[in-house]
């Protein structure tokens, strides 16, 4: 039995097993529901940090449930993928290792955030799930599987944003209706998984991708799967529910939530690059996605700025950002029927839209904890009653202006680098996009000096006298994110090198994709 | 939820018997005739909400225990993804079990037959697995939605 | 060169940045250092000069949230408030959206070929 | 013709569920309205694997030789019938959660969450 062969199902399985347990131990000992849970989920990274040296070195792994080949084969000799399987190539594991590290830290948020309320077995138990789905959703190899996975996510997610429901009613509307446009998304997935059946017989992704015609019903297929995909990752004019379900789930889920909408976001990019790549008309496609990302980022902004709840002006911030990593991406679809483009500035383009991706995780997430913190100390997130809170929260306070910084892409750090990547490829592709992106970024750190100001600065309120720092757990799962966001900001070109370059390349190289998971078949 | 008349109670105990046996049968069997650990779970979870609609929720507290069902739903998902964890020799989910010669490791007959219930590996312990878990989770539902009946009803009388 | 990363027209190096940022910073504060020779600590030259009137109180000063751009979405109003009425937060025209961008998504993948 | 009838019913399942979730103001009959989805989505799936003349994929019922029709999307279809059990669940569980603070299942009632 070798288990390095086994790493890409421990890492599901693991958190899987310890949802499961969790409820069973929290019978004995309320306490140790955390542990367990924080414990699972370091298993977890270190499991994937392991598996991303194994892909950058090896290459893409696969693999298959509950048999030895991913294939069966007939008496007559033929061979059929018919088998359940994951396949991990560097896309993949560039998501899990977001994945990891968020829901990592969340878990250790949690351990002082949550201590207040009830069901705090619950509460990690669909901690895990949700971490289980967005796992599930980024190494699948198979369509049918990415739909459970999907609904497995969001089923957790949904009922840890109507966490609060039970006391207050505003986390049970944010429930409904992200449930509502959850269940739509993924039945709408199931139909699309029922139109390849339908045509393939096969509901294996590489299978799929190599048989693709593109006929009548994979172009309804694809009308169907871009939009509700889009939604889940949060574009404008679908992101309603973002603001909704990002101000009102707990703060670390918030984090969680962004990590998981970045995974629907994925499984946009693989089945428009994967499954469909050159056989569909790439230029359309690819403006559709940037039409989508220019609208998500100028209306995200500036509606951010009119905000005054501070978890709901963050929640807008992210729907603006992820128009950045469409806009990006999108930019590198369009022309990816075009070599020579695509060498110039397409692939550059593309490096910036998935780099940004991981930025966006850590800086939004450095930014909702902060705002978790304001919350767990003032416990009210309207940014009118705040003020001078730097007195008193001295770290968080740092924290704020490093994520801020961030994400206004400020150098020197992470989210200039991603920023000026996109910035300096797309201009080449048309230079008002890129004027638009600029535009937008000018407005993201307006928003934010506005919070800075209404929220830290100024002079200590008396109704805030007893304020004093969160607890300890807090403070380190804000440092982690915080010294990220700046060894990503120093040294900007070793990740863009050694992770996201990978990435982007099995992104546009589809036969790389078909070949590891159908063996020469 | 108030309870229902003594013809409804009376029914129920004839009946609900016979369902729970009727679902543990379609568990039991799933590995050789249509159902399985959800269906069949489905239906025992059918006789815990004709208990619940016949006796009220108040009065069905005294036989249908939250904390238990809970307790039975964790062991069974639990179960579950430890008879995944013992195919690991293989790969996930092997079925380790199967034609091994042990329990449930016979051969399956192909063609028209009776059904050997000795066959089908870990098939069978995961449907018993799911369906646990499954008539729990449904009682767990039902009791939860019936307590919060309660309470709406209360507000729309008051 | 650690921490170059080469941007396809350019390159961008924080470190580079950062020495360049203590270069012209320490400048800065040489020159600010050197003062100026008219002020005296502790008179009346640290407090706020608001036209001769009162200063007011600490915490009656802070200026709070909604105050913070209002002449910035004022003057953009023709902008904003239909867009803040496109918000409803209605279920309805949650999923309504949704169906009107696949319809439309649909219509151009099919035209397009 | 007679053989694309259950095609036409599956439009009409998910012709009338999108009907309800964007024109019904009730809180419960958008529920339903997604659950109409799902069973448009669902006999879809069943009736791709449906063969003329073929029986129930059992081996220990039918005779050897006999076409059978495809089980794969019968297993979808049951899988999405078990997260279908789960999403109506919720979705009814929050329905009542709002209800107990809102005092109403009215969507223009129920939107503190805008703008």
């Amino acid at each position: 039995m070798n288990l390095s062969n086994h790493i890409p199902i421990l890492i599901i399985a693991i958190p899987l097993l310890a949802a499961f347990l969790v409820p069973l131990i929290g019978r004995i000992n309320k306490k140790a529901t955390g542990v367990l849970t924080t414990l699972a989920l370091s298993v977890s990274l270190i499991l994937t940090i392991l598996l991303t040296v194994k892909i950058l070195t090896v290459g893409p792994q696969v693999y298959v449930f509950g048999a030895t080949s991913p294939s069966l084969t007939l008496p007559s000799g033929l061979k059929f993928p018919i088998r359940i399987m994951f396949e991990v190539d560097a896309m993949s594991i560039f998501m899990g290792l977001i994945t990891a590290v968020v829901s990592f830290l969340g878990a250790i948020y949690s351990l002082s955030f949550i201590k207040k309320y009830n069901g705090m077995d619950k509460y990690y138990s669909l901690l895990l799930l949700l971490t289980v789905g967005m796992f599930g959703m980024e190494f699948t190899g198979d369509i049918f599987n990415f739909f459970v996975f999907l609904e497995i996510s969001s089923i957790a997610s949904v009922a840890l944003i109507s966490f609060r429901g039970v006391d207050y009613g505003e986390p049970a509307e944010a429930g409904f209706k992200y449930m509502v446009v959850s269940s739509i998304s993924a039945l709408m997935v199931l139909f699309a998984v029922g139109i390849f059946y339908g045509q393939y017989d096969i509901l294996n992704l590489a299978a799929i991708a190599k048989a693709i015609k593109y006929s009548q019903l994979d172009k309804i297929a694809l009308g169907l799967l871009i939009p509700v995909l889009a939604m889940k990752a949060g574009a404008v004019p679908m992101h309603m529910w973002t603001p909704d379900a990002y101000s009102e789930a707990p703060a670390p889920i918030t984090m969680i939530l962004v990590a998981a909408s970045q995974a629907s976001l994925y499984a946009l990019f693989r089945i428009v690059f994967s499954l469909y790549n050159v056989t569909m008309n790439t230029l359309t496609v690819g403006w559709i996605i940037i039409i989508f990302g220019l609208l998500s980022m100028f209306i995200g902004v500036t509606m951010a700025i009119v905000q005054k709840d501070i978890k709901r002006l963050m929640a807008y911030h992210a729907v603006s950002q992820t128009g950045y990593m469409l806009l990006g991406v999108g930019v590198g679809l369009a022309v990816l029927a075009n070599p020579i483009a695509l060498q110039k500035y397409g692939i550059t383009a593309m490096e910036g839209g998935v780099f940004h991706i991981m930025n966006h995780a850590m800086y939004k997430g450095l930014l909702f904890l902060t705002a978790g913190a304001l919350f767990f100390r003032t416990g009210t997130r309207d940014l009118n009653k705040m003020g001078g809170l730097a007195h008193s929260m001295k770290y968080t306070t740092i924290f704020f202006i490093i994520g801020a910084a961030a994400i206004a892409g400020l150098p020197p750090f992470n989210g200039f680098a991603s920023k000026l990547l996109i910035y300096e490829s797309v201009y080449r592709f048309n230079p008002l996009l890129s004027i638009i992106a600029m535009v937008v970024s000018i407005l993201t750190l307006a928003s934010f000096v506005k919070v800075f100001h209404s929220a830290f600065l100024g002079p200590k309120l008396p109704q805030f006298k007893e304020v004093k720092e969160v607890p300890r757990s807090m403070v380190f799962a804000m440092a982690v994110l915080s010294c990220i966001i700046i060894f990503f900001g120093l040294f900007p070109d070793l990740i863009v090198k050694n992770i996201v370059h990978p990435a982007v390349m099995s992104l546009i190289e589809q036969l790389q994709y078909t070949g590891t998971a159908l063996g020469g078949m | 939820m108030k309870e229902m008349s003594r013809i409804v109670k009376t029914v129920t105990n004839f009946v609900y018997g016979f369902i729970i046996i009727f679902g543990f049968y379609i568990i039991v069997h799933g590995h050789l005739t249509p159902g399985g650990g959800f269906q069949g779970g489905a239906v025992v979870g059918s006789a815990f909400a004709l208990l619940l609609v016949s006796y009220g929720s108040l009065n069905s507290k005294k036989f249908l225990k939250k904390d238990i069902f809970s307790l039975f739903e964790n062991s069974g998902l639990t179960l579950f993804i430890v008879l995944g964890f013992l195919g690991l020799g293989i790969t996930f989910f092997y079925n380790f079990l199967a034609n091994s010669g042990g329990w449930f490791g016979d051969a399956a007959v192909i063609g028209i037959n009776p059904g050997d219930m000795n066959t089908g590996g870990v098939i069978p312990l995961m449907n018993i697995a799911v369906g646990l878990e499954v008539l729990s989770a449904f009682g767990v539902i039902l009791l939860t939605m019936a307590s919060g009946a309660e309470f709406t009803k209360k507000k729309e009388n008051s | 060169m650690l921490g170059l990363l080469e941007t396809g027209s350019g390159f961008w190096s924080a470190i580079i940045w950062i020495v360049v940022v203590l270069v012209i910073g320490s400048i800065v504060i040489y020159i600010r250092n050197k003062g100026e020779d008219s002020y005296k600590k502790n008179t009346e030259q640290d407090k706020p000069f608001i036209s001769g009137n009162p200063e007011e109180s600490k915490e009656g000063s802070h200026l709070s949230a909604s105050h913070i751009y209002w002449g910035f979405t004022e003057a953009l109003k023709g902008y904003y408030s239909p867009l803040i009425k496109m918000h409803t937060g209605n279920i309805n025209d949650y999923s309504s959206w949704i169906i009107m961008l696949t319809v439309i998504i649909l219509i151009v993948i099919g035209v397009s070929g | 013709m007679i053989g694309n009838l259950p095609y036409v019913a599956v439009a009409m399942f998910i012709g009338l569920g999108i009907y309800t979730l964007m024109f019904k103001k009730n809180l419960i009959k958008i529920a339903i309205g997604v659950v109409l989805i799902e069973n448009g989505v669902n006999l879809f799936l069943i009736t791709l694997g449906y063969r003329k003349g073929a029986i129930a994929p059992i081996y220990t019922q039918a005779p050897s030789g006999q076409a059978m029709v495809l089980p794969t999307p019968q297993a979808l279809t049951l899988t999405s019938i078990v997260i279908g059990i789960a999403t109506t669940a919720l979705i009814l569980s929050i329905a009542m959660m709002i209800y107990k603070h809102y005092g109403t299942l009215d969507t223009d009632q129920v939107r503190r969450l805008r703008g």
